[in-house]
């Protein structure tokens, strides 16, 4: 296993219109790679363990980019960055959850570059994975991470089938739990499909992380009104501040009416391999009041049905916790 | 306090504007004619054996220059890293390399060689090698002793039942290789009022120096041209020629700039001759840039430590017996010797009645280990110091008192031989923190606010600071102006320019006068010591001095000669020599530097002294005849060890909910004799508190033990500290007391920089958890989660290299 | 077209991975081709008139033997649908479906198995020399089995076997209710046992095939009723069997 | 001397024939690159000009090349240092349009209509530093260095934004830059210096 650095041969396309790209992506199909910040790219790349023939960069199509108000909420272009995410006056003032997770991506440069449909649509960071091993999701017959002495404390406790690997996206949680619709267009025209069937888990979808083929691009995400201005709470824990990816994180928005709960959304990141929803916990949590007390009574629920590995038994506390401290604050 | 000109206060040094420019060349910043670019194929084994290479796909490929395999290169003795190798013995070790027109092309070639390597056993833990049965790092054997009598390899097995006691906490009873102490042990004990047990781990982890290490070559008229990435200037020299296999006078090196060391490019690493190698079979220049994981895997790391420790406390909290044993794991190439220094530590920091070190250095298939910023001191300060606090609560002792009643002093003896001490005052220093950070007010503070606990951490460190009989060279010019020859190496501490201000100093002129002359062999340097262990201070400033008294003691000689009366009849001061009776009575330097070209002999430099180094005597032989030479070899007296010592107080707040804490405040005390450069002590002081901050939270190695794979190999796993890991204000303050064998009293800093910080972090993580001693760097967050949960931590007791 | 594919082990080097699922389409084409000729060569040579299925009947099948192969058929296909589409892109949550399958099909291959050993006539599905002559002489009839149904039997017994047994060491490498999954093997001898896992499901989807068009043949549908309901007529017997070598009592 | 003297003319001259020799590699290998699928629409261009520190310039760029790679390959601008090229330590940071960017992870084609700022692009006509650069020396900011331009870059982007900030936004903006000789207490110093307020 060499290592290398420097970008290899790839063709590089910079089309100026949706259909272009769509075309594109169509004649390439999985040797095609959807251009958004790159910052999920380049190093796949230059590890040459990803070798696509062509980059279909989105940044020149202006259609792709921005923050636009529709009558039944807003509408995200998938190359609109995280910085204008965490800087819009919109997404603060009703969907602050979604500035919240931006502001907690990687760095101030990832963050610069990085644009909301490469945040969703990132691979899978579990290490074995990125050395470039030809593991299941790499379209091998075997998992090294989930193995008797596995160095797996970054790895899931729900969800596995095989690949233990976990969903590392901030900005997915929050989209799961703003009920967002995913536009994915293709040469065959569009469909629409919500956050939590957008994002897939190894039993079903094993070598990708999203129910995107090949060929078809996320283009938009929308943000219905229905969740707007609901009390949001997200926390993200890392072992450093910067740059790590969540150990666990976790992303609610709450309904409120008069004191009570009327409709909740818990999503936890980091602790499978899909935007993790506490739907048992939503539904206990109807009727009641937000507090301490709630927090206590249905935190231990967080961590039910858990199966932690060799490394990573302390999520389950951890998980608890933030649900804990999601509920009481 | 003193009334010196340049020593104490703060200057610009000449580089700086350069490095916030951009200017300032690295090695990977040089371009030369017709320079082609390699790259490294290094070892996807643990440990292995190359039994075939091929390189049939890159016939016809456009571009390929050469490709250089361990038959290219001379061989090394076992265990010492090879330049290129056929017998990896870890995940990363170069086997070969492939000179291309550009970068890219080359890494293509790499793509395409085929490399058949046969696995060989291979280990990633100690104490999975030191288990009967368990396999050996390297066919020669698991442990590698070095020592005056003779270094060697070893089998070591201890058995099952041996291995589980010492996991068990048990002292260990199994074979160790290193043995010392001092005083009656039992007796120690037997007065101890209580007694502190406890096994630790210290995870090694990589150095991660921001500049992958790069080195550019060719070869001019016999000589070797190297630019390279190295911590010393000429201390690189005679190691560089060997791996050359080169005369030193046919070897220049070009270090302008280098992008950190912290131990880790202290002498000419094999790497560092590749190009150099390269070039002459391909008759190219050749630049070998390597990649950030390369440089995770080549450049170096911290020595783990899987130890017991046994101390025992009178009732007045004095230390009255040390006993401890450190299994160290020192990589493939059995560098470090970590374990005695912490030995060290514990008999100077502590000052334990009676103490006894074990210790058995065992050889594993991780990356190769090296000095890592207070290598030992470090990992046993992060060790000590809640031990420490734990006694100071069983004795209801106030935990910054059982340190100053521990205090090393002037009239402390240390190590084996209980050497004296040039001066020490962590009394002072301790007092000095303790008063900034306000410890008897915060201490009384509550400590628990809901899921939040504050934790108070005090922490002391150390590193030997010094060295002696290195030279010293300057030069007066006819021009006036004032040459500093520095052969100390620019990793980014300035002490290369800080320790030519002694000379200028003792030349009494204004620093706008003075030139440095440094950066690369042809600049004439002098013979200089390594950039490391925190001797530069102590050690150049007394070779500075030696040479600019020499200078003085020629000008004046040269003034009585012209203006007639007795050299001692002479003093200097505004760039003049003139009579003490008759002022003026005098001579310009610039006058004086003419002369001396007139006189020859040694005021030119065409005669030296026969005890400098050759290296300092070739520059003079070139300098011979350009104005005033005053060169010297460091004879003033040293007795005793000179310790570099700091402590540092800290204050965190832990969250009980999510394992992380922030750290609230941090005041870091040098004890470094006087200080030389305000700005740097301090600069050495925070940069020590971060690297403190990682070790204590977020730098580990970590192999999977069952492929040998590295987990940390890019700068996002290695978890180096950033903004948002660190406090947002540092203090720091300097005790600034002279030490007697320094002419300007200035001694170290750089390391104990650090110990004191992860010391006082582990310090303060305990005091938050009401006393729990992890006994083990680093306590990262799932450790904390898992310990306030009441759940078993993952990994088993004593493992080590693991999350 | 390549059988096997190979990929990178943990340190680089070269390992089987498995099968290559190109061949899936050569599972499937070579059978219709042989089935169409063989349609195609019926059609030509005229049979003979078709034996009445009505009068006395005689037993076939136990009840028994009928559940065993018809629970073996669906856990088969089951097993087919389960592994396959997801290898030709129709993605579900295929693991847990496809390895309880597998169960239910080495429950019962187990159980036929000693059924046939100790409670049949192993004999009468036993291929012998004398077989061979119902290739040359249509007057020499068989006995309970004719030569084609023993080779078929024979050749999905031996590939259903492999596909068990290479099925049961995956098996045994992966979460179960019982066991955690392990890397107990090395990576090469893994890719080995997929290769042998895909190379037997991929001949037995050919077999099947064959088994499937054979079963509904006219001349021959009622071996298809013989495995629902158990009986043939003394006609159909005697004009596929030889009597003497099979004398099935009558059925009730 | 001499020897210095002619290896310093030496080394000058290369600069330039340094970058030569690799743009002339890089056209054979391109051929590689546009072999398959070129010529499609929106396929780029080879040679483009990109503006950096205020001049068009004209350079033969690969399709997949880095803006890193091509500022210190191609244009011999060897301030912008390539720490890790992968985004994780922030020593190739620049401005483009005046927002931080890691020059590593980002492809000089995507910069075509976009203005490229430097460190060497800091200083003045006169050789004047930056108040960031004049901040960073006047506070011993840098040790080693290497991670300095970055650290200056990231400085100068967050003035740009934000000419007053607090020390905590001064901390934030520059979190994607590591400094391994643990330097960020100077840095933010020097930042807070250089914004005018005292340090």
């Amino acid at each position: 296993m060499a290592s290398y650095d420097v970008m290899p041969d790839v063709q590089l396309f910079q089309p100026a219109s949706i259909d272009d790209a769509l075309n594109l992506a169509e004649r390439y199909g999985r040797d095609g790679w959807i251009l958004g910040g790159g910052q999920d790219t380049y190093g796949w790349l230059k590890d040459r363990a990803k070798q696509p023939k062509a980059m279909i960069d989105l940044n020149g199509i202006e259609s792709l980019r921005g923050i636009r108000q529709r009558d039944d909420g807003v509408e995200i272009g998938a190359t609109t960055t995280l910085r204008e995410i965490m800087r819009d006056e919109t997404i603060n003032a009703d969907y602050e959850l979604l500035a919240l997770a931006a502001g907690r991506v990687a760095s101030p440069q990832i963050r610069n570059a990085g644009t909301l449909g490469g945040n969703l649509v990132q691979d899978a960071r579990c290490w074995y994975y990125r050395r470039g091993l030809a593991c299941y999701r790499a379209g091998g017959n075997i998992c090294y991470a989930d193995s008797p002495e596995g160095m797996n404390r970054e790895h899931c406790v729900f969800g596995a089938s095989r690949c233990v690997a976990v969903s590392p996206s901030d900005t997915a949680t929050a989209m799961v739990a703003l009920d967002a619709t995913m536009v994915v267009q293709s040469v065959d025209g569009e469909r629409q499909l919500p956050a939590a069937r957008f994002f897939k888990g190894p039993d079903t979808h094993i070598t990708q992380m999203t129910a995107l083929r090949p060929g078809e691009v996320l283009t938009a995400v929308r943000l219905p009104s229905s969740w707007a201005g609901s009390r949001f709470y997200f926390e993200k824990v890392a072992d450093r501040n910067v740059w790590d990816f969540a150990l666990v994180s976790i992303a609610v928005a709450l309904k409120i009416d008069d004191g009570i709960v009327s409709d909740s959304r818990i999503v936890c990141g980091g602790v499978a391999c899909t935007p993790h929803r506490l739907r048992h916990v939503e539904k206990a949590l109807a009727g009641k009041a937000p507090g301490a007390e709630t927090a206590e009574l249905l935190a231990p629920l967080a961590s039910e049905g858990a199966k932690p590995l060799n490394y990573n038994h302390f999520k389950l506390p951890l998980l608890e916790n933030l649900l804990r401290r999601a509920l009481r604050a | 306090m003193n009334n010196y000109k340049h020593i104490g206060k703060d200057f610009v040094p000449p580089d700086i504007v350069g490095k916030v420019t951009g200017k300032a060349k690295y090695a990977e910043d040089f371009r030369a004619d017709g320079m082609v670019f390699a790259r490294l194929y290094t070892s996807p084994m643990a440990h292995g054996r190359v039994i075939g290479i091929d390189t049939s796909a890159l016939e016809g490929m456009q571009g390929i220059v050469g490709i250089l395999t361990a038959d290219d290169v001379p061989a090394m003795e076992a265990p010492n890293a090879a330049i290129l190798t056929n017998l990896p013995v870890y995940i990363g070790d170069p086997i070969l390399a492939v000179a291309a027109e550009d970068e890219k092309t080359a890494e293509d070639a790499i793509a395409r060689i085929k490399v058949h390597i046969e696995p060989l056993p291979f280990t990633v833990d100690p104490l999975d090698s030191l288990v009967e049965g368990g396999p050996n790092a390297r066919e020669e054997g698991n442990v590698f002793a070095r020592s005056s009598e003779g270094s060697g390899f070893r089998t070591i097995k201890w058995s099952a039942e041996q291995i589980a006691d010492f996991r068990a906490g048990k002292e260990p009873t199994g074979e160790w290789v290193h043995e010392w102490g001092y005083g009656d042990l039992e007796k120690g004990f037997a007065d101890a009022s209580v007694v502190v047990e406890e096994p630790f781990v210290t995870i090694g982890y990589a150095h991660m120096s921001m500049e992958p290490r790069t080195a550019m070559a060719y070869w001019q008229n016999g000589s070797c041209y190297v630019y390279g990435s190295a911590q010393s200037q000429s201390f690189w020299i005679p190691g560089l020629a060997r791996l050359l296999g080169v005369e030193q006078k046919d070897v220049v090196l070009i270090s302008e700039n280098t992008g950190g060391g912290f131990g880790s490019k202290i002498g000419a690493y094999p790497i560092a001759a590749l190009p150099g190698w390269f070039s002459k079979k391909i008759g190219r220049p050749v630049q070998l840039r390597i990649t950030r994981e390369q440089e995770y895997y080549i450049g170096s790391a911290r020595v783990g430590f899987q130890g017991w420790i046994k101390m025992g406390f009178a009732t007045n909290g004095r230390i009255t017996a040390a006993d401890v044993f450190i299994v160290e794991d020192i990589g493939p190439n059995a560098t470090g010797g970590d374990g005695s220094s912490a030995g060290g530590a514990i008999s100077l920091v502590y000052d334990p009645g009676a103490m006894r070190f074990r210790g058995v250095p065992v050889l594993t298939n991780t990356t190769p280990r090296g000095a890592q910023r207070g290598p030992g001191q470090n990992q046993i300060a992060a060790v000590m110091a809640p031990l420490m606090d734990k006694a100071a609560r069983q004795l209801n002792i106030d935990r910054l008192e059982i340190r100053r009643i521990n205090a090393v002093n002037n009239d402390t003896t240390v190590y084996e031989e209980q050497e004296p001490v040039t001066s020490a005052y962590m009394k002072e220093a301790l007092d000095k923190g303790a008063d900034m950070f306000g410890w008897t007010g915060k201490s009384k503070r509550p400590k628990r606010d809901g899921n939040k606990v504050i934790g108070l951490g005090i922490g002391q460190g150390y590193h030997s600071a010094g060295a002696t009989g290195f030279d010293g060279l300057v030069r007066i010019t006819p021009d006036g102006v004032i040459h500093l020859h520095s052969g100390v190496g620019n990793l980014g501490t300035y002490s290369y320019a800080v320790t030519t201000r002694a000379a200028a100093e003792v030349l009494k002129c204004d620093w706008e006068d003075c030139v440095i002359e440094r950066g690369t062999t042809e600049a004439n340097l002098p013979w200089s010591s390594y950039q490391a262990g925190s001797v530069s201070i102590f050690t150049h400033t007394r070779a500075n001095y030696v040479a600019a008294m020499d200078a003085v003691e020629k000008m004046k000689q040269i003034a009585a000669e012209s203006l007639g009366g007795a050299a001692s009849d002479y003093d200097i001061d505004g760039k003049q020599v003139f009579n003490v009776r008759n002022p003026r009575q005098a001579m310009s330097y610039g006058a004086i530097a003419a002369r001396a070209i007139q006189l020859g002999g040694p005021y030119s430099g065409a005669v030296y002294p026969d005890d400098i180094h050759e290296i300092t005597k070739r520059s003079v032989q070139n300098l011979a005849g350009s104005g005033l030479i005053g060169v010297a070899k460091d004879n003033l007296e040293q007795k005793g060890v000179i310790p570099g010592l700091a402590c540092a107080f800290v204050e965190i707040e832990l969250d009980l909910e999510t394992g992380k804490y922030e750290i609230l405040d941090y005041v870091g005390v040098a004890e470094c004799g006087t200080v030389v450069h305000p700005q740097g002590v301090a600069a050495q002081m925070k940069g020590g508190a971060v690297w403190g901050m990682g070790m204590a939270a977020t730098e580990r190695h970590v192999y999977d033990p069952q492929n040998g794979l590295p987990a940390n190999v890019g700068y996002h796993q290695c978890g180096i500290p950033t903004y948002l890991d660190t406090p947002l204000h540092v203090r720091t303050a300097a005790v600034d007391l002279p030490d007697p064998q320094n002419p300007f009293g200035a001694r170290g800093i750089g390391e104990p920089a650090m110990g004191c910080s992860v010391a006082a972090l582990m310090s303060a993580i305990s005091d938050a958890l009401d006393g729990h001693v992890f006994g083990r760097t680093p306590v990262s967050p799932d450790m904390i989660i898992n310990h306030v949960a009441g759940r078993e931590q993952s990994f088993e007791p004593l493992q080590t290299n693991n999350y | 077209m390549e059988i096997v594919t190979y990929k990178e082990d943990v340190w680089g080097r070269e390992v089987i991975l498995g099968v290559s699922w190109d061949l899936l389409w050569l599972a499937i084409v070579v059978p219709f081709v042989l089935i169409a000729l063989h349609a195609v060569y019926h059609a030509i040579r005229k049979g003979s008139g078709r034996p009445s299925s009505s009068g006395e009947r005689v037993s076939r099948h136990d009840r028994i033997d009928r559940l065993f192969h018809w629970i073996m058929a669906v856990s088969v296909f089951a097993l087919l649908i389960t592994g396959i589409f997801p290898i030709i892109g129709l993605n579900f949550s295929w693991l847990t479906l496809h390895w309880v399958a597998g169960i239910v099909l080495t429950v019962v291959v187990a159980f036929h198995i000693v059924r046939s050993l100790f409670w049949q006539d192993l004999k009468s599905m036993w291929i012998a020399p004398s077989d061979l002559k119902e290739l040359t002489d249509a007057a020499h009839k068989p006995g309970k089995y004719s030569l084609a149904q023993k080779s078929m039997h024979a050749a999905v017994a031996v590939l259903t076997l492999l596909v068990v047994a290479s099925g049961l060491v995956l098996f045994a490498l992966i979460d179960t209710p019982w066991w955690e999954r392990s890397n107990a093997l090395s990576e090469d001898t893994l890719g080995l046992v997929f290769l042998l896992h895909g190379l037997s499901t991929l001949a037995l989807i050919a077999l099947i095939c064959l088994h499937v068009y054979f079963g509904l043949r006219p001349e021959k549908l009622f071996y298809l009723r013989s495995m629902v309901s158990g009986w043939i007529s003394r006609d159909e017997l005697s004009a596929n069997h030889d009597p003497k070598r099979w004398a099935p009592e009558k059925s009730a | 001397m001499n020897s210095i003297l002619s290896r310093r003319r030496f080394l000058k001259a290369v600069i330039a024939s340094g970058a030569a020799a690799a743009t002339h590699t890089g056209l054979s290998s391109a051929v590689a690159a546009a072999g398959d699928g070129s010529g499609g629409k929106g396929a780029v261009e080879r040679l483009l000009s990109v503006t950096i520190n205020g001049q068009t310039r004209r350079v033969d760029v690969l399709p997949q090349e880095t803006l890193a790679y091509t500022l210190r390959y191609k244009l011999g601008l060897t301030g912008t240092k390539i720490g890790c090229n992968r985004g994780e330590c922030g020593a190739c940071t620049v401005l483009i349009d005046d927002i931080p960017n890691y020059s590593c992870s980002t492809l000089t084609h995507s910069v075509r209509s976009r203005a490229v700022l430097t460190v060497e692009g800091l200083q003045g006509e006169d050789g004047s530093l930056h108040p960031v650069q004049q901040a960073f020396v006047e506070e011993l900011a840098p040790q080693c260095g290497f991670c300095t331009p970055g650290q200056v870059m990231a400085a100068v982007g967050l003035l740009k934004d934000n000419p007053r900030p607090t020390r905590e936004e001064a901390r934030l903006a520059l979190s994607g830059n590591l400094c391994r000789c643990g330097a960020y207490d100077n840095y933010l110093n020097g930042v807070m210096r250089a914004a005018g307020g005292n340090s």
